[in-house]
């Protein structure tokens, strides 16, 4: 095996419309193909493609040696990859669902995220943790667990979160090709929403991106909560109030400069996430706002995040998870007073 | 199953072969006709349900239905074995083997129509609630019969999981405690050749599955899991060793899952169905039935009334699934802890306040 | 077994100095003296009396049956703590250190903070899992990490972390007899640390207390971090500024009404703990008390935390812990107008 | 280690007995003088590190120290059976190990005397950190013979562990992985009868430890721990069938712990002292130097030149311990990330600022 590295992908260049899935499944083939070091293992993503269709004919394209699935042990295939990794390796590995990469957590925290420190980075781990996350899909119980927080509030992990197409692509291309081991997040209802993808643009792990301007308050989401932030602008403008949203993209490192400078533009600020709110990704985002943009705060920083409870179940998850009218209700109590 | 010998058979116990003839076993008597007929009954009914929920699944009743279709001999054995007072610890696989602890049928799909509770008290039924997360569910076998031992009541308890399921650590941690504390488990491996796509290879290069029993110290065994009479021996054997205070031990049973993992599953993706095919030979029910037949244990008159039953239980369930229950969107809230929490009251009120809104209309 | 409880423990009433493994160890007699459902298990906390002695004598006092020892697998004793409370039984078990419970992450957050809800109430699990945590005692490599961020982000789960030897005794004997799952977070560095106890005082989770009172500010701390908001309030004192502290006690489920009160009548606010900050315990009381108390506040509420990164070793902790120094300094930037 | 029967031997392999008599066996033969006299040099410079290390942890030198006093000759056998680009995975007990295989003795207590990182480069020394999450190094060991596999490079690795590791899941899912996929790895337990305070039969109810091996279809042995011929033998064996393609092996040492688990623990609470007593006769240096005696493969001129050679190789440790190295606060950020994160950036200025500020005497 060769340390070859291409900076170009070998397939496809230009632009195409992906759903969310193809996207990923794209920019797995495309970098299994720039770089021989790419392996992609976990359960059932060999013939099956994985139950929602990520590595699709990877196994066929590129054989088993770089695409294979695991015995059923999500400690054993962090745990491996782990290994792997110290052998020059870049392994990309899926846990079918988030409640399902629970069993690797003490790899996750006890060495993948350490490893890099405690070697003095003689020892660094380039590996992807692709984890679907979320609900809305109608999922039974442990299928739609949000489980970033538990990542975030991490040291020595990289946490990603796309929310469309585009940043899928380019966000997991780049998360391969990272130094150091990356939780990548996917948003499972997401995954057959469409957008335009261009192969050949490139993403920095760490930028979060105004995605919609606005002058009256500051939407802040990621994954499955952008689109629903968007909507709510949408709804907002309808009513004459001028909604900027900010989709975050890494939850960690956290683009403070991007978000700061919006939410003092605005002077209010509604976070927006999916997980149970309590010692959540909102609660930092909405820490930091609030002390670092203190003095620009003209209103509270309002969560709208999942409840404190077990993630619901199909039947009752509509009310569980956070919609447009309720961003909308938070985002008119933010003192308006005019 | 014999106390110490360290390495389980070879090949697995049959009693009862595809084409139903017995082969008789030195160590495993086949239990009598009336006790298979019986057995058999229960067959009939556990495939019925399998069958009704395929459909049920297909008309968007169920949200999701992990099919025991062609298990049918395992489920009715693990129930069969146990004691008014014993203990199952199922799978998501394995509502047949609830309903057939006594839970209603539709009470059995309550997970898997949607909602976000097990369905039943599993005091009432010991059953515990059925297990996703895979091999969870052995450990808390494990110390549901420590607890009956320190407590010591005369309880076994039979632990059910898949062959992929043996691949997760909590598997080898249930089995070393269950040996180290000496328990009343029987763990019961359904090897159905698949976890969803991955074969049987990819999670395990043992002997067979029951040699794993070695490594812990315990009795292993392997056994025909479609043949009810073999499962029930061997299984029987098994409860018996463990409720006489001879520990634990492993039960493998070789079957197949007829079906895809679930209905969201597509296995043409990774299996052929000539290997279908030859399980269908394999069913659990043609055999038992014409053994009975052979034996003439079994005759129209029974068959029919099995059947009618097997419509019944299936009408029922369809009943009860096809009912539109609204959802209250106030349970989500009311059993996360005993006592509640301000911060949920004050989410459920929250939420209360948005749904009064949207009653009354404030939301177009 | 009987399911006999007494209401009074069985020895020992009245008033001693005791230090906080004292304290502890006698709550664990007293519950086991009085309610022989209890059980205590765990990795050398037979013949050993655990590693900080918080077992001694236990299986000398109550039998093998009462407390012993298991295999070393942490969701093994976790996920077999669920099956015996399922079957009767109150389990209480030890984690070694904190990173040694990692490997039971998915007993915990899967079962043990689920199995009430799933079963509508049928089945509760009156498990209390003891985990030494934090650092401060010099301690290798993973035996000094701060994780109650993980906990209190899970519903369902209850999670308390005393700071004296007095709620020390009466709250774990109330998470004993609590109904729910306990996460009981024992501060290693004050085991030796003596104070009074009323074996006869009783507690009740799910209350904060202010330990000092004052009125310039509010240092909000739990654990480790109350010795250290208590002496900086001595240090201000000297220096003329009256700082109030309060003692959370519970991380989960959270006492609002005493802390609104207590920054509401200060205006301002540090938030004091030792796991690194990013999406934290911490995190979650900045963002509730800004958005709660926003009317109210003078300035951002500050947090000192831990750095965000891997838990420093002996030769370096001293950096890393929280002190009175970077309480004070973040006091001083509290925006003082006179 | 013969291919394919499927249990180990039921008594564990010895070459050398405590007296220093050899038992030639058909299976695995005895190394010659020569390299059994080059191994007793290892066993006594271990020896003496293990010695030397007691004093620094009572002179505060090192936080803590898990002494390997009694397992030295597994210490030297694992790295001895390994070829120059193989791979060692340790745990926090085989600093000797660590030692043997190159890194200075120093530096291979970096962690313990209380820094923040493992203290060398393992990619020069082809040893992984020593690992204090128990089993999850296991982990790590199958993920990098993988990865030899799918390279086509011929390394082995060798993973260390001691018995009360084994009852983890992680241990379980490593011989899994190294088994389904036929990895180049041997699994080397140091059965020490303890976990700090727990005993052996706390751990396991099977035969043996090697017995594990059958429930993974991966051959396993029992070795006499204190017998280095015996492990140089049942090891080599075991790196050579890895070597060739033969797939993982687990090899158990019956060994025992001399010293408490670490300067920490009081192992008077958990164990009689005859215990221990009873193992000083059984002790790895002395068989092997009236072997070697009898042979007259060692005299009095080498003894003294491992001895004085063991000297140089304590003083050296004590030195480099000895020295105070002012810690570097900003160490605790340099390597957490390969690039720093703003965050990280402002805390570390935010400490700088409190350094400097205490420099500057700003705080009395
Ligand atoms: C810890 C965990 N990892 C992954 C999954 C996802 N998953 C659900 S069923 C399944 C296959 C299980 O196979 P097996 O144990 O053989 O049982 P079967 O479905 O064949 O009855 C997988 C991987 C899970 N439920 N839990
Ligand atoms: C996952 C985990 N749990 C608990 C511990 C705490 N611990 C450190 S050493 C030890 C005993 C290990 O015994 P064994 O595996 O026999 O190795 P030995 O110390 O005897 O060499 C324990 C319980 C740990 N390091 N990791
Ligand atoms: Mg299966
Ligand atoms: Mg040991």
């Amino acid at each position: 095996m060769t340390m070859l590295r291409e900076d170009q992908p070998q397939v496809g260049a230009g632009v195409e419309t992906l759903s969310m899935a193809a996207a990923l499944n794209r920019a797995l083939a495309d970098e299994l193909a720039a770089d021989d070091r790419v392996v992609v293992f976990g359960e059932d993503i060999g013939a099956l493609g994985g139950v929602f269709r990520i590595t699709d004919g990877l196994t066929a394209r590129f054989g088993e040696k770089r695409c294979f699935d695991t015995p059923i042990a999500e400690a054993g295939i962090v745990g491996s990859a782990v290994g792997m990794a110290m052998n020059g390796l870049r392994p990309v590995v899926e846990m079918q669902f988030d409640a399902f990469a629970y069993p690797a957590f003490e790899q996750v925290v006890s060495h993948v995220a350490k490893m890099g420190n405690r070697t003095r980075g003689a020892v660094r781990l380039p590996i992807v943790i692709r984890i679907p996350y979320a609900g809305g899909i109608g999922g039974v119980e442990h299928h739609c667990d949000s489980s970033e927080a538990y990542y975030v509030h991490t040291p020595g992990l990289t946490v990603v979160a796309p929310s469309n197409p585009q940043d899928a692509y380019s966000l997991l291309r780049e998360a391969i090709r990272f130094p150091d081991p990356v939780i990548f997040l996917e948003p499972k209802k997401l995954y057959w929403a469409k957008g335009s993808v261009d192969v050949s643009s490139t993403a920095t792990i760490g930028s979060a991106q105004v995605v919609r301007e606005g002058t009256d308050a500051t939407l802040i989401a990621y994954g499955t909560s952008v689109p629903i932030a968007l909507e709510a602008a949408d709804a907002a403008a309808a009513e004459g109030r001028s909604l900027q949203v900010v989709d975050l993209r890494t939850l960690s490192p956290f683009d403070d400069a991007t978000v700061d400078a919006a939410v003092r533009s605005t002077g209010r600020a509604v976070v927006i996430a999916e997980a149970p709110g309590f010692a959540s990704m909102a609660s930092e985002v909405a820490a930091r706002i609030s002390e670092r943009c203190f003095s620009w705060l003209e209103a509270p920083v309002r969560r709208v995040t999942g409840f404190d409870i077990p993630y619901a179940p199909p039947k009752l998850e509509h009310f569980y998870l956070p919609d447009v009218d309720r961003v909308l209700d938070a985002v008119d109590s933010l003192y308006w007073e005019d | 199953m014999p106390d110490r010998t360290l390495l389980p058979r070879n090949v697995p116990v049959q009693l009862i072969d595809a084409a139903g003839t017995e082969h008789p076993d030195e160590v495993y008597p086949t239990a009598s006709p009336a006790v298979l007929t019986e057995g058999y009954r229960s067959l009939v009914i556990s495939r019925r349900v399998n069958d009704q929920c395929y459909s049920l699944v297909r008309q968007g009743r169920l949200a999701v239905y992990p099919s025991s279709q062609g298990q049918e001999a395992c489920q009715v054995a693990a129930v069969s074995v146990l004691d008014d007072g014993d203990w199952l610890f199922p799978t998501y696989r394995d509502s047949v083997a609830v309903m057939l602890r006594g839970v209603a049928p539709a009470d059995a799909m309550t997970l898997l129509k949607g909602d976000w509770h097990c369905g039943y008290n599993p005091h009432e039924f010991r059953v515990a609630p059925q297990s996703t997360p895979l091999a969870t569910q052995l450990l808390h076998a494990v110390g549901f019969a420590h607890a009956a031992v320190l407590k010591g009541e005369p309880t076994v308890v039979v632990a059910l999981c898949g062959e992929g399921a043996t691949s997760e650590g909590d598997f080898h941690e249930a089995m070393n405690f269950a040996a180290v504390f000496h328990l009343p488990v029987v763990f019961f491996v359904q090897n159905n050749r698949f976890a969803i796509s991955v074969p049987l290879s990819r999670q395990s290069a043992a002997e067979s599955l029951a040699h794993k029993a070695v490594g812990y110290g315990m009795p292993g065994e392997q056994v025909d899991g479609n043949d009810l009479a073999a499962l029930l021996a061997v299984l029987g054997s098994a409860v018996d060793r463990a409720r006489a205070g001879g520990g634990p031990s492993l039960v493998e049973a070789h079957t197949y899952r007829m079906q895809a993992h679930t209905n969201a599953d597509d296995d043409t993706r990774y299996r052929d169905s000539a290997e279908v095919q030859e399980w269908v030979a394999r069913d659990p029910l043609v055999r038992l039935r014409s053994y009975l037949r052979g034996k003439d244990a079994l005759d129209d008159t029974t068959e029919a009334a099995f059947a009618a039953e097997a419509d019944e239980v299936a009408a029922t369930l369809r009943t009860a699934l096809n009912a539109d229950i609204a959802p209250d969107a106030a349970e989500l809230f009311r059993h996360v802890y005993a006592t509640s929490t301000p911060q949920l009251e004050e989410q459920w009120a929250s939420l209360q306040g948005e749904l009064e809104r949207s009653a009354e209309g404030t939301t177009p």
